[in-house]
């Protein structure tokens, strides 16, 4: 929960003895074989893991490094998010709760929560800003197919970051039954702890899949649950870690510290400290915050952050479309639009082989794209 | 004494002071003065909406803070200050990593040079926040997200520039913690009767005075109930089990809704003479002593 | 090429010996251990094989059977097409093409076709039915971004069945060039003896991961290639064979003897001859033909077929969305609506294992479903 | 003398055989009638089109065949029949499997039957087909989507009727097969000039000439070529490399558009101009000596 100075539990009184029961049954959990089986008997059998280590080959040759791709697109309900929610929902039930809260951005992790509730027969109540409703209506549709109720947020910036309060709102009122599925590795104590154990899977496979340490391991970084996953597999070795942040939602570049959603690390506010709202074309991307973790790892230096425009990210959708016969999401599409600007420049030299977590698919991204690209 | 402190969102409206002045002169023991935050996440719609429209209007910890200066001799009731834990931790020095500027805004509360969005030096932090709340007349201070775990720092910074931390309570607090937080709160505890955010309700939760009483055991600090005691019955009831009550959303419902500083004075009085037909009730000498600071 | 009576090349002499080459071509890649080898580790690190199969626990509980499902809907672009295309895109490589002409109905094929043509740096062009392209427009929007020309086919009954005329047409135009990319086990030989065969992976996994030989093995049948695929595993096996085909495009069913496309099989057709328009929920069954191997198997007896009207394919949906997580294509889920109506009755008995193949994702279908089902 | 076989579609308008007996009076050698089919497989938009027409104003193959059975007495020159596979096959018996019923509607073609989906019994198949024709006074076949390789049957059935089948080639031939071709055929041969559907073209493929070539170093049957030959200069091209012509495209889309018989009559007598033209320029030695059954 603690990450050097940031993480932490800055919740209301009523929230902490659900965060202390949490951590107790994540540790509990975590040190049983047979929850570890169990969960490993899901992410094979179910959500389709290992996924697979693809050599972009031909991407590879026009830059002139060796890019290798994470496929986390190819996981069940198309992202990584299913990782965390099948962990999550296993200890829900462990813990006898029988109802799931989320919080979605681009909808991606509320359809893994909802498929997980539908999986293991609980209650889905996913929060979404209305904003991120209109632009991904997809995925509002199957969330409600597998049974869950969305709700639109209406406050604030109408994204995930008032989404994430609001679902916050709602577990005080219902923590006895329901469990606050987080989607990211923010929020309090232990979330961005637990989150990244159930993310690092990622990484493991990741590591286990290439034949050398890469250069260089890139993922694109939100709340960063996908690079905090991959990073762990690789923090212990001599690879560069680099984050892609979106332009207009960096808080590793541009945040300040500061405590939001039960968590202190780098935020977007203003100098009265007043959240400011992210803006990106990654709906899964907008949201001022990021995980304590990443806050710690740029600030030691071990991880780095780079930030690429809306314009390099819908480039980088069509470029790894046309080369490679991969539809990526536009969050993920952030790590590969540094990996084009970069390669041949001292920040990603020619030869280097680099390992790109593709945290998901781009279904859920065609109107938005059919709007934006062509 | 039945305690009742109203709650009032600063900046609210442009002559939100009037609204502060009415509720001292409709017999408010303190006034809390929330300083509104953009995610406050223990709040529900109505003070959600009142802390937008006073961010909306401009109102800052600054401008705040400015105005009740500016009332300072009108004002002879305690005042406390309710915020988030981002508005009291800002500017909280940060020791490593880039620097980096949150641009060339010129704020009043922020330093103005390059190093100023990653640390703001001697005039941020904790201990800053506490001195400015002082400064101002302000004598106590409540941050829902701040947990007694995370308070240690923020106890001292308070304590040094006499600030009471008041700490708060929850019906879900287990026994141990309930006493760790009867021994660090000051001032008042805080009793969170309801398991849900700030609102208003039909009933008064029946989670509220179990709480009380469970406080009451292990604290002779007054215990004060809050959230969703929305009309005088219920505060009368709530103060029954308690040492009196924080009343909020209710007023705020009223302000959003374009009620008169008068019109709330009413309001405030009708709360004041219910919770006075309580101490009428009540032996005098199960009334707790008046706490030294909270009325001057 | 020929099943029973049944399969054949009807096609104009100039196509002719394109097939035949193309037969020659398959026949020396198939037995050629390097191409099997690369066609693998494609399957393997791209196309994210082998597929999971998933013991749909609360379903089987429900129903009083065993239900496994071997998820294609994993597979990279969301179905089961993709393993069809790798194999024709890798031997079109080896023809010396450059280009690949396809065409498709619900646009899974299409999509997977233009996925192989970006991966190997080949041009695409996808005929596509008028009809289906406004009920499939995410379909379209992917095919464009990958890089392929989608061709609107306005004559006859707009859908599959003139897509394949269209695109046929347009191969005898450019023979030379491009291979013709058939998505089903349809059209003249080689094709329904070369989709089988790179399709027969599905069975093949399938039967290496189910613990015992299943009961019943079913999977639904337009032009019928994952069914052929599915049955290929488990042919020499005690099992039954189920393909279960859509009420309004059920060539099995209610189909005459006829040529179409180049084959010989059962075919819709009116009392004169001409070849009906079929017509299903499911863009990817509208089709009034199946492969001629089916037509064998279903007059030898050894597999049966059944039909399923639009209501219990939406119902099959819903129901397998929110008991298992799963969002299934409309397709797909024509195989789940037999074994939800079947499930207790003689002809799949309580405690049965079934083994189902589930040939796609629902993302495609949401429009539609968003429509119809709530 | 060169030939020249004009292209009709049976039943595109109510009047067809109108345009039959034009065709016939403006000097056609012979005439191809289209019997329409839903999924020409081989036909580009024009002859899609105007098969799509006939098929909507009710015209099938029992139709087609009634109207020119009716017509027979004024028309002199041969007719050859132009369809696909299916129609060719249809109801070909069907030995094993379950019955199944194409539905009760009482079409003459159809037996009506239980049993009449899958086998029509003698009245079905190839070899009923070519009866059919015959008796309709069609003494040739062209069925574009059946190669050689799958002809056997349908041969048989023909020449058993009397009727020629007549094969066809394309520029992608390879020569063994060119030479089966050639020995298979019958009437004439049916050279594709161009590897694309039928259809107008801009100019003759340059793939035409070769393979008339081709065709008439391996066979002494008269070559005729087809496909996107368009207009009298170009039919005159063609008609140079080979024995003739056959147009189709060029007059459906006049039909289509409204063009009279006699409209017809005049476009068919242009292309005729054409290829006797070409006739002077050949010296009489190299033309080859009419086909006995081609001409009454």
């Amino acid at each position: 929960g603690r990450f050097g100075e940031f993480g932490g539990r800055y919740v209301p009184e009523s929230l902490v003895p659900a965060c202390a029961a949490l951590e107790a049954a994540f540790r509990d959990a975590w040190s049983d074989t047979a929850f570890r089986e169990r969960l490993a008997h899901l992410r094979t059998t179910y959500a389709g893991r290992p996924t697979a280590l693809t050599a972009a080959e031909r991407l590879s040759a026009e830059l002139g490094v060796t890019l290798l791709l994470k496929r986390e697109d190819l996981a069940h309900t198309g992202s990584h998010k299913i990782n965390n929610v099948l962990g999550q929902a296993l200890l829900a039930q462990r813990m006898g709760k029988t109802r799931l809260i989320a919080e979605t951005g681009a909808g991606q992790h509320g359809v893994a929560t909802a498929t997980a509730a539908a999986l293991f027969g609980m209650r889905a109540t996913v929060y979404m800003g209305e904003r991120d409703i209109a632009r991904q209506r997809l995925n509002v549709f199957r969330m409600e197919l597998l049974g869950a109720e969305v709700i639109p947020v209406t406050s604030g910036s109408r994204t995930l970051k008032d989404a994430t309060n609001e679902a916050m709102r709602a577990w005080v009122a219902a923590v006895d039954e329901a469990h606050f599925c987080l989607g990211s590795v923010g929020g309090p104590h232990p979330y961005p702890w637990l989150v990244r154990e159930l993310q690092r899977v990622i990484g493991e496979e990741a590591r286990a899949q290439t034949p050398v340490i890469p250069d260089v391991v890139v993922a694109c970084v939100g709340g960063g649950s996908n690079a905090a996953g991959t990073f762990a597999g690789f923090v212990d070795t001599p690879a560069r870690l680099i984050g892609v942040e979106a332009a207009g939602g960096a808080a590793m570049t541009n945040g300040t510290p500061g405590v939001v959603h039960g968590y202190r690390s780098l935020v977007l506010q203003d100098a009265a400290g007043q959240v400011l709202e992210a803006e990106s074309i990654a709906a899964g991307l907008d949201y001022p915050g990021v995980g304590p973790e990443h806050a710690h790892l740029g600030t030691t230096g071990r991880a780095e952050y780079r930030t690429v425009t809306d314009d390099e990210v819908l480039d980088a959708v069509r470029r790894l479309a046309r080369s490679e016969g991969i539809i990526c999401a536009l969050e993920s599409a952030h790590a590969v639009a540094w990996v084009l600007r970069a390669a041949g420049t001292p920040d990603l030299p020619t030869g280097s082989t680099v390992l790109l977590t593709l945290s998901g698919r781009g279904d859920k991204d065609m109107a938005t794209l059919a709007g934006e690209v062509r | 004494m039945k305690r009742l402190n109203p709650y009032l969102t600063g900046g609210i409206t442009p002559d939100w002071i009037d609204y502060l002045l009415a509720f001292q002169a409709a017999g408010a023991d303190a006034v809390e003065i929330g300083l509104p935050f953009s995610d406050p996440m223990l709040d529900g719609a109505t003070i959600q909406q009142a802390s937008d429209q006073a961010l909306r209007l401009g109102a800052s910890v600054a401008s705040i803070l400015t105005d009740l200066a500016a009332a300072r001799s009108r004002i002879c009731i305690p005042l406390i200050a309710m915020t988030y834990a981002n508005l009291v931790f800002r500017g909280d020095p940060f020791t490593t990593g880039p620097a980096t500027a949150t641009g060339p805004e010129a704020d009043p509360e922020a330093g103005s040079g390059p190093e100023a969005g990653r640390s703001l030096g001697a005039g941020s932090g904790p201990e800053a926040f506490c001195r400015r709340l002082a400064e101002a007349g302000i004598t106590g201070l409540i941050v829902p997200d701040v947990p007694v775990d995370e308070a240690d720092r923020l106890e001292a910074a308070a304590t040094a520039a006499g600030i009471d931390l008041v700490l708060l309570a929850a019906p879900v607090t287990p026994p141990d913690r309930l006493a760790e937080i009867g021994r660090r709160s000051r001032g008042f505890i805080y009793a969170v009767s309801v398991m849900d955010t700030t609102g208003e309700r039909d009933a008064l939760a029946t989670t509220a005075a179990p709480l009380a009483a469970r406080l009451k055991a292990v604290t002779d600090l007054p215990v004060l109930l809050g959230f969703g005691i929305s009309t005088p019955a219920q505060a009368a009831t709530a103060a029954r089990a308690g040492d009196g009550v924080v009343i909020g959303a209710a007023l705020m419902r009223r302000v959003l809704d374009g009620a008169t500083p008068d019109d709330l004075r009413a309001e405030v009085a009708a709360f004041r003479a219910a919770l006075d037909q309580v101490d009428q009730e009540v032996p005098a000498a199960t009334a707790h002593a008046e706490i030294s600071g909270h009325r001057r």
